[in-house]
């Protein structure tokens, strides 16, 4: 697939793994998460060998999954400053979502939606991350006032179900924009495909090919 | 890869499908709510009095095993006598931890003995116990029994050796004790009652 | 105690002072509640600490540590001068109205008769004016001065509320509050009870604290009275027992007492104990001591002790000297012991100056230990580091260490504080190889007995007539064991009144010490037990709980001695006329209809002695009456009189400077030497008990361990302050005998307190640590309490003594 | 025994109601904090009915000993040194556990279902077997009660004796209380014991004396008698109004349906999109170009 000349490199086998490791360590911290969430997602316990075992394994994913996201932040971070165009494109977003794309403006490697994305993941996870470490039983909460224990129980499972949110958002946009998984599967795309979404980017790489 | 419309709805569909099985098969069943199980409910009950100060509570021991003849009963559980009229079931501390007195890790189970000059103990029976101390005892008064004081007074007594008297021993120790110091002619007795 | 456990629900004011029953006696002091909660009573605490007694006080007051007889004495300066007492009472059941010995004299700290070399007292001035017929003189109108109440009041002038305040640092408004609150009671319908424990006994004045207060609930008429009376909370589940059995030097059961060297005579040893009436028609019960006696000697001796050897009386041992455990061990610390027996008491952590102690040990040939537990006292030769530093190869002392059975593990009975003997049951079986007590004492003596049949040796005869009658011999049995001390009949027992009547049948249980002859018909090895185990069985494992009167007394609860009584001097509950002083609280009174004293308890009196007939309620004295004056039963004196502790913080004594600490205590020519004053240790150490741990046993428990884990010393903020402690500091604690290290705990439960001019800071010190146990190991603390006793029964001065304390 | 042994009222993380259609009489512990002369009998009586035994610790200067509530210690006294006159010193002791309240916060704050349960008696009791160990009970407990044990990292606190009372007997701390601190029985009876116990301490000068039965916790089952009823603080921070903080609340209320109904909605949102719009593909005239392109 490499030397098809219809494809373009979108993303190198090292962003990939750690892509796809974020993308488990995420779905197991949120089965593991929704178990402690409401009880009707308690069964999912169950995926976990019980819920003595989510509660075990839950942080532990918890620090990988940062650990992960934390490398992708300083990779990404660069193509990810938003624009003035992403003003603009967000302003069209509605558009397209409709169907129409006639108005958005050209988007680099990544879109402004993308962009947003990166950018609120990164508050998710900041926030998951340190109050994650303060509700864990275990190892840190006695060492903290009871009241912050309490925020920070609050304030993971909203930043927790926010996160939820946004990656079933990221999920299904990956889904419902064709091809794109495969830019994450096997890091290559389509040269029509990169022309139609990410024109700019296209024809950055162009002309570096040229 | 390439995510068609049919095979979108398949993902839904297994996603759905897999977690109603979970719903439906994984779940254990469980308990409600059963409280702890009432360990006394077939214990044997013996009544004691409290050893420790002079209120004298009464107390019940509970323990395992019903004294049939291959059971060895061990006590595991001290709790007041409701029916007693002065501490009417109540303990206090010391009385409510009666249970690890008994099985105090310090209780002594062996005679034993310490030979002059030594720093250390060696196991002995209870015939060689009795027969050494006796033996010190009636070498001692046979040398130092005062029969007649200076003043050729009848005295009978034997000062060299004494005794001090448990005062958490029962009435018949005491009593038996008693007698059997001042049948040889012991003075210097006494029991806890003086300190 | 003259009463009982529940009684103290009846009372109005109750005064702990001289202990902390909430602390040492926690369910005892439950009575004490249920009398705050139903019977709207009042509590009085008054004690050097605000103690866990003090946390449920109404009123807490404090004192300087062994200051009691100044602030009791001044109690009774109140009462007279205010005349805030019963009046008919103490005019009637008390010796106010006796004339004095016109010999007797109180002068600048000392009666007439003090002989200072020997430190004590010749006391024939110490008594009554007696007429010719024998009897003691009376003056019913109070008006001549060697009267007992005139000499009392007298006595007591000295302690105005200044002077109380001055020795007892206790604010001078708080003293008289206490005085007004005890002074209620004067009233014919309100009690206190006071409630005392080793907070008095052990101080070098701690008899006549004791005889202070008992005299204020003489004044107040509150003795004999439900709510009311002395009551004593005793340590140990069955020190009332052993001291009934007469397990101390010089006594026999029932406090009847071993002869002297001087007397000879057994006629004349009976007749010295079977007092004579002091006032016509009195009672005197102990007339009826040649019966116990002889009844004893019978059980002890049976068929050996006959008329004509006088029942075995010169196979008593007879004393020279009172040899209490001060002078024992005195005498063992300078080798004039060779053998010891330790059973079930660890002398080691118990007594004071635990160096001599451990010297005294180690000049031993032998020891034997006997205990359910491993007791500092069997290890006294091994080391322990800083808590036990010897060296074992100088120590030659054999020990052997004898494993008991506890508690738990063997049947038998136990008297408690309010006198009543309670039976209980084995319930497991001793660990391993450990044996009953009765068992190993059988053991020794049984092989003992067998050396001296085979090869004879000094003075066999009463270890080989010694009655023995025992099932299995070398496991005498607490059932026979009982049924010996309850007494029986070795011919039948008539009723001296109707010789054709039997009250017991020879080979009978007696049915109680009334049924005691002299003339070796009966056989009883503890008089006042007589009635545990009559022919009906076993009394002390009665369990009927039921308290018709409402007042507590269930009679029909186990037995209690003297003849199931339950309020001692139950008589003085009903004025001279036998009407009760209070109708709501009525314990007996004379009923006419049947000509008898009837009411909720055994009277105590003759049941048939109408009021008319005068017959004083407090029928072991030959008076009568009780005694305000003494007579020549205290060592130092028949008044008390305020006396320093020996280590005293003040150096004087304000009301008499010349005479400072009691004239007649107990001390020895070392240990004076060893005292220490103000000027190197200026701060009073006091030595107690905490509710989680029982002496040196429960350091042995597991769960009590967790509660109390370590040990600890506490001392006031100010104190602290100065010496830069703050709690959980380690310090150490010096007094001229030895030291020892602990954590601190600052407290506002300490105050400083005025006393003489000078601040005074009090050390706490409690006991419960030793080198053996789960607990943390600790030192003893009795390292640093000085080798000195109690007048009279030489108990140590472990609640007052100088120490010092810094930073460890 | 049955499999259900006690009528329930609330059961941890279950959303419909357990079986509780049977009343049994609501029970109550009365800590009359007057009448505790801080013997930790009933601290000791605890530990010797349920099996427990800590660590021998340390002493720190204080009587409180053990420092804490733990695992092994689910009662333990709190010893405060109080002087509110001067010169008039009140040594307050409080025995502290969990209070069963009404509204338990830690069965509100409990994930793991039925680890917490309510008894209709009262009685909140912790099942051990079902804990998960997450802790959240702790977060969730007005009065800082449950520990995770350091050994098997179960949430442990004061069962109330349930084993006891359901059996017919008084809980092992009330049965032993030397001094009748502690009673025990139908809330109702014990309510009328404690108006007796704060008049008389009313006539002993203590004005503002008064029970403890806090209304922002639902009432509780474990109520104290207080001297000084208008300062709890002084009784080592007993809190003054104590409830379950709106944080807890929030996180264990509103939060849980609304959040799973949004994460529903975003998915069921997803899901119409694509139905109703379809795959967001590349355009035609772009595929058209870059064939163009290959030719």
């Amino acid at each position: 697939m490499k030397n098809d000349k219809d494809k373009i490199a979108r993303f190198t086998p090292a962003e990939r793994v750690n892509h796809w490791v974020l993308a488990l360590t995420f779905i197991l911290l949120a089965l593991s998460g929704l178990v402690f969430f409401h009880p009707s997602f308690y069964f999912l316990n169950n995926l976990f060998g019980g819920g003595v075992w989510a509660r075990i394994l839950h942080p532990f994913i918890g620090i990988v999954m940062a650990i992960s996201f934390a490398a992708m932040f300083f990779k990404f971070k660069g193509e990810n400053v938003l624009t003035p165009g992403d003003r603009e494109w967000l302003k069209h977003a509605r558009e397209m979502f409709e169907g129409d794309d006639s108005h958005m403006p050209e988007a680099g490697k990544f879109n402004a939606g993308q962009k947003l994305l990166f950018w609120l993941l990164l508050l998710c996870m900041a926030l998951l991350l340190l109050s994650g470490l303060i509700i864990w039983r275990r190892y840190f909460s006695n060492i903290f006032p009871v009241w912050m224990v309490r925020f920070a129980s609050l304030l993971h499972a909203a930043s927790g179900a926010g996160i939820i949110a946004l990656i079933m958002g990221h999920i299904y946009l990956a889904i419902w924009t064709r091809e794109s998984m495969g830019a994450m599967l096997y890091g290559y795309v389509r040269r029509a495909w990169a022309r139609q979404h990410h024109p700019a980017w296209f024809r950055q790489v162009n002309g570096e090919e040229k | 890869m390439k995510v068609t419309r049919r095979k979108f709805f398949k993902i839904c569909a297994g996603g759905i499908g897999s977690s109603s099985i979970a719903m439906l098969g994984f779940t254990p069943s469980e308990a409600l709510a059963e409280s702890r199980r009432f360990k006394l409910e077939r214990t044997l009950e013996t009544r004691n009095t409290c050893p420790y100060c002079s209120v004298g509570c009464g107390i019940i021991m509970s323990s395992l095993g019903d004294r049939g003849k291959n059971s060895f009963g061990t006590i595991i559980h001290i709790e007041g006598d409701a029916d007693h009229p002065v501490n009417r079931g109540t303990l206090c501390p010391k009385g409510a931890g009666l249970l690890d007195f008994i099985k105090s890790p310090n209780r002594l189970k062996y005679p034993e003995y310490r030979a002059p000059g030594s720093d250390s103990w060696q196991r002995i029976t209870w015939d060689d116990a009795f027969t050494r101390i006796a033996k010190l005892m009636k070498s001692d008064r046979d040398k130092n029994f005062t029969t007649k004081n200076s003043d050729g007074m009848t005295v009978n007594r034997w000062l060299t050796t004494g005794f001090l008297a448990a005062s958490a021993s029962s009435n018949e120790t005491g009593y038996i004790t008693q007698k059997m110091i001042r049948s040889l002619g012991m003075i210097a007795a006494d029991n806890q009652a003086r300190v | 105690m003259t009463n009982h456990w529940v009684d103290i629900k009846n009372a109005d004011i109750v005064v702990i002072m001289g202990g902390n029953a909430a602390e040492a006696h926690p369910c005892g002091f439950k009575w004490v509640t249920e009398a705050k909660a139903h019977n709207n009573a009042r509590l009085i605490v008054i004690d050097p600490r605000f103690t866990r007694s003090a946390a449920v006080a109404d009123y807490y007051v404090p004192i300087r540590s062994g200051s009691d007889i100044a602030f009791l004495g001044g109690v009774i300066n109140y009462l007279l001068s205010h005349g805030r007492i019963q009046h008919e009472y103490v005019k009637k059941f008390t010796d106010a109205t006796f004339l004095v010995n016109d010999g007797f004299q109180f002068d600048n700290g000392l009666f007439s008769g003090y002989n200072k070399e020997k430190r004590s007292y010749d006391k024939t001035s110490w008594g009554y004016q007696k007429g010719v017929d024998g009897y003691a003189l009376t003056d019913d109108t109070m008006q001549n001065p060697r009267c007992v109440l005139n000499m009392l009041k007298q006595h007591y002038s000295r302690y105005t509320p200044e002077m109380v305040s001055r020795i007892t640092g206790t604010p001078k408004e708080q003293f008289i509050k206490v005085c007004e609150m005890l002074a209620e009671t004067s009233a014919s319908d309100k009690t206190a009870t006071f409630l005392y424990a080793l907070g008095w006994t052990q101080h070098t004045t701690g008899t006549q604290m004791i005889r202070t207060m008992a005299m204020i609930q003489l004044l107040l008429g509150n003795i004999g009275m439900a709510g009311g009376g002395v009551n004593a909370l005793r340590g140990h589940s069955n020190i009332q027992g052993l001291t009934d059995l007469g397990l101390l030097s010089n006594m026999l059961p029932g406090y009847m007492t071993l002869p002297g060297d001087s007397e000879q005579d057994f006629r004349a040893f009976l007749e010295k104990r079977a007092l004579k009436p002091l006032r016509p028609g009195q009672m005197s019960f102990w007339q009826n001591y040649p019966s116990f006696h002889v009844s004893l000697m019978k059980s002890w001796y049976g068929d050996s002790a006959t008329r004509e050897n006088n029942w075995c009386y010169d196979w008593l041992p007879k004393l020279d000297k009172v040899y209490d455990v001060l002078q024992v061990f005195d005498m063992m610390h300078q080798g004039k012991l060779n053998g010891y027996f330790a059973q079930g008491f660890n002398p080691l952590a118990a007594f004071p100056d635990k160096s001599k102690i451990g010297g005294a040990l180690a000049r031993l040939k032998y020891l034997v230990v006997i205990d359910p537990l491993a007791t500092e006292t069997s290890e006294f030769w091994k080391n322990f580091g800083e808590y036990n530093n010897v060296v074992p190869s100088k120590i030659q002392t054999e020990v052997f260490r004898l494993p008991s059975a506890c508690f738990a593990e063997e049947d038998g009975s136990l008297v408690n504080s309010s006198r009543v003997l309670q039976w209980h049951y084995k319930g497991a079986e001793p660990p391993a190889e450990a044996k009953g007590d009765a068992e190993i004492i059988a053991g020794i003596f049984l092989k003992l007995r067998e050396m001296y049949r085979k090869d004879g040796g000094a003075f066999p005869e009463p270890i080989l007539n010694l009655t023995w009658p025992h099932q299995i011999p070398g496991k005498p049995s607490p059932e026979e064991l009982a049924r010996e001390f309850n007494g029986k009949a070795l011919a039948d027992v008539t009723d001296p009144k109707d010789k054709t009547k039997v009250l017991a049948k020879s080979g009978e249980q007696l049915g109680g010490f009334a049924q005691l002859r002299d003339d070796g018909s009966t056989a009883c090895g503890c008089w006042i037990f007589s009635g545990a185990w009559p022919q009906a069985g076993n009394m002390m494992a009665r369990r009927d709980n039921s308290d018709p009167s409402g007042l507590g007394n269930t009679l029909n609860w186990a037995f209690a001695w003297p003849a199931n009584r339950r309020i001692l001097y139950n008589r003085a509950s009903s004025d001279p006329m036998g009407k009760p002083w209070d109708p709501k609280r009525k314990v007996i009174s004379w009923d006419v209809k049947s000509g008898k004293w009837l009411g909720m308890d055994i009277p105590d009196m003759r049941p048939d002695a109408a009021p008319e007939e005068n017959v004083g309620p407090f029928i072991m004295n030959p008076e009568g009456v009780a005694r305000l004056f003494g007579t020549d039963k205290m060592a130092e004196g028949p008044f008390p009189e305020h006396y320093e502790p020996f280590e005293t913080p003040i150096g004087t004594n304000p009301l008499h400077p010349d005479v400072i600490s009691n004239p007649a205590a107990r001390i020895f020519k070392g240990d004076i030497e060893a005292l220490g004053t103000a000027k190197d240790f200026p701060y009073i150490g006091t030595t107690y008990r905490l509710t989680e741990h029982f002496h040196f046993w429960t350091k042995h428990a597991v769960l009590n361990a967790i509660l109390q884990p370590e040990q600890f010393v506490e001392i006031d903020e100010e104190l602290a302050a100065s010496k830069g402690i703050k709690s959980g500091d380690r310090v150490k604690v010096s007094s001229r005998r030895g030291h020892i290290k602990a954590v601190a705990a600052v407290t506002k439960r300490l105050k400083v307190l005025d006393v003489d001019g000078k601040k005074v800071h009090t050390v706490g010190i409690p006991i419960h640590w030793g080198f053996k146990g789960v607990a943390n190991n600790g030192y003893i603390a009795n390292t640093l309490t000085p080798f000195v006793g109690d007048a009279n029964t030489q108990t140590p001065e472990f609640k007052t003594f100088l120490v010092t304390i810094e930073k460890a | 025994m049955a499999l259900q042994s006690l009528d329930i009222k609330r059961r941890s993380a279950t959303t419909t109601p357990p079986p509780g259609v049977r009343k049994s009489p609501e029970v109550a512990k009365l800590i009359d904090i007057s009448k505790c002369i801080g013997c930790k009998a009933c601290q000791t009586a605890c530990m010797e009915w349920n099996d427990l035994r800590d660590d021998i610790g340390k002493t720190t200067g204080i009587y409180d000993n053990p420092r804490d509530l733990d695992e092994n210690n689910w009662t333990v006294m709190r010893f405060s040194e109080v002087e509110l006159e001067r010169g008039k010193l009140e040594w307050l002791i409080r025995k502290d556990g969990c209070m069963h309240c009404g509204d338990p916060g830690c069965l509100k704050a409990c994930p793991a279902p039925g680890a917490v349960i309510q008894y209709s008696n009262g009685i909140v009791d912790f099942h051990e077997e079902s804990c998960i160990g997450c802790g959240y009970c702790i977060t969730g407990c007005p009065f800082d009660i449950p520990r995770i044990s350091k050994k098997d990292a179960k949430a442990y606190k004061c069962t109330l004796c349930s084993d006891r009372v359901s059996a017919g007997v008084e809980p092992a701390c009330v049965k032993t209380c030397p001094t009748g601190a502690i009673t025990f029985g139908a809330k109702e009876e014990i309510i009328h014991h404690a108006n007796g116990r704060i008049a008389d301490l009313k006539g002993r000068g203590f004005a503002n004396a008064g029970i403890y039965d806090p209304e922002g916790v639902g009432k509780t089952h474990v109520m104290y008698v207080l001297q000084h009823a208008d300062k709890p603080g002084i009784y080592s921070n007993l809190p003054e109004n104590p409830g379950i903080s709106p944080m807890v609340s929030l996180w264990k209320g509103a939060a849980k349906p609304l959040a799973s109904l949004a994460l529903g909605a975003v998915a069921a949102g997803a899901f119409f999109h694509y139905v109703t719009k379809g795959a967001n593909e590349v355009s035609e005239e772009i595929e058209k170009e870059f064939e163009n392109e290959k030719r």
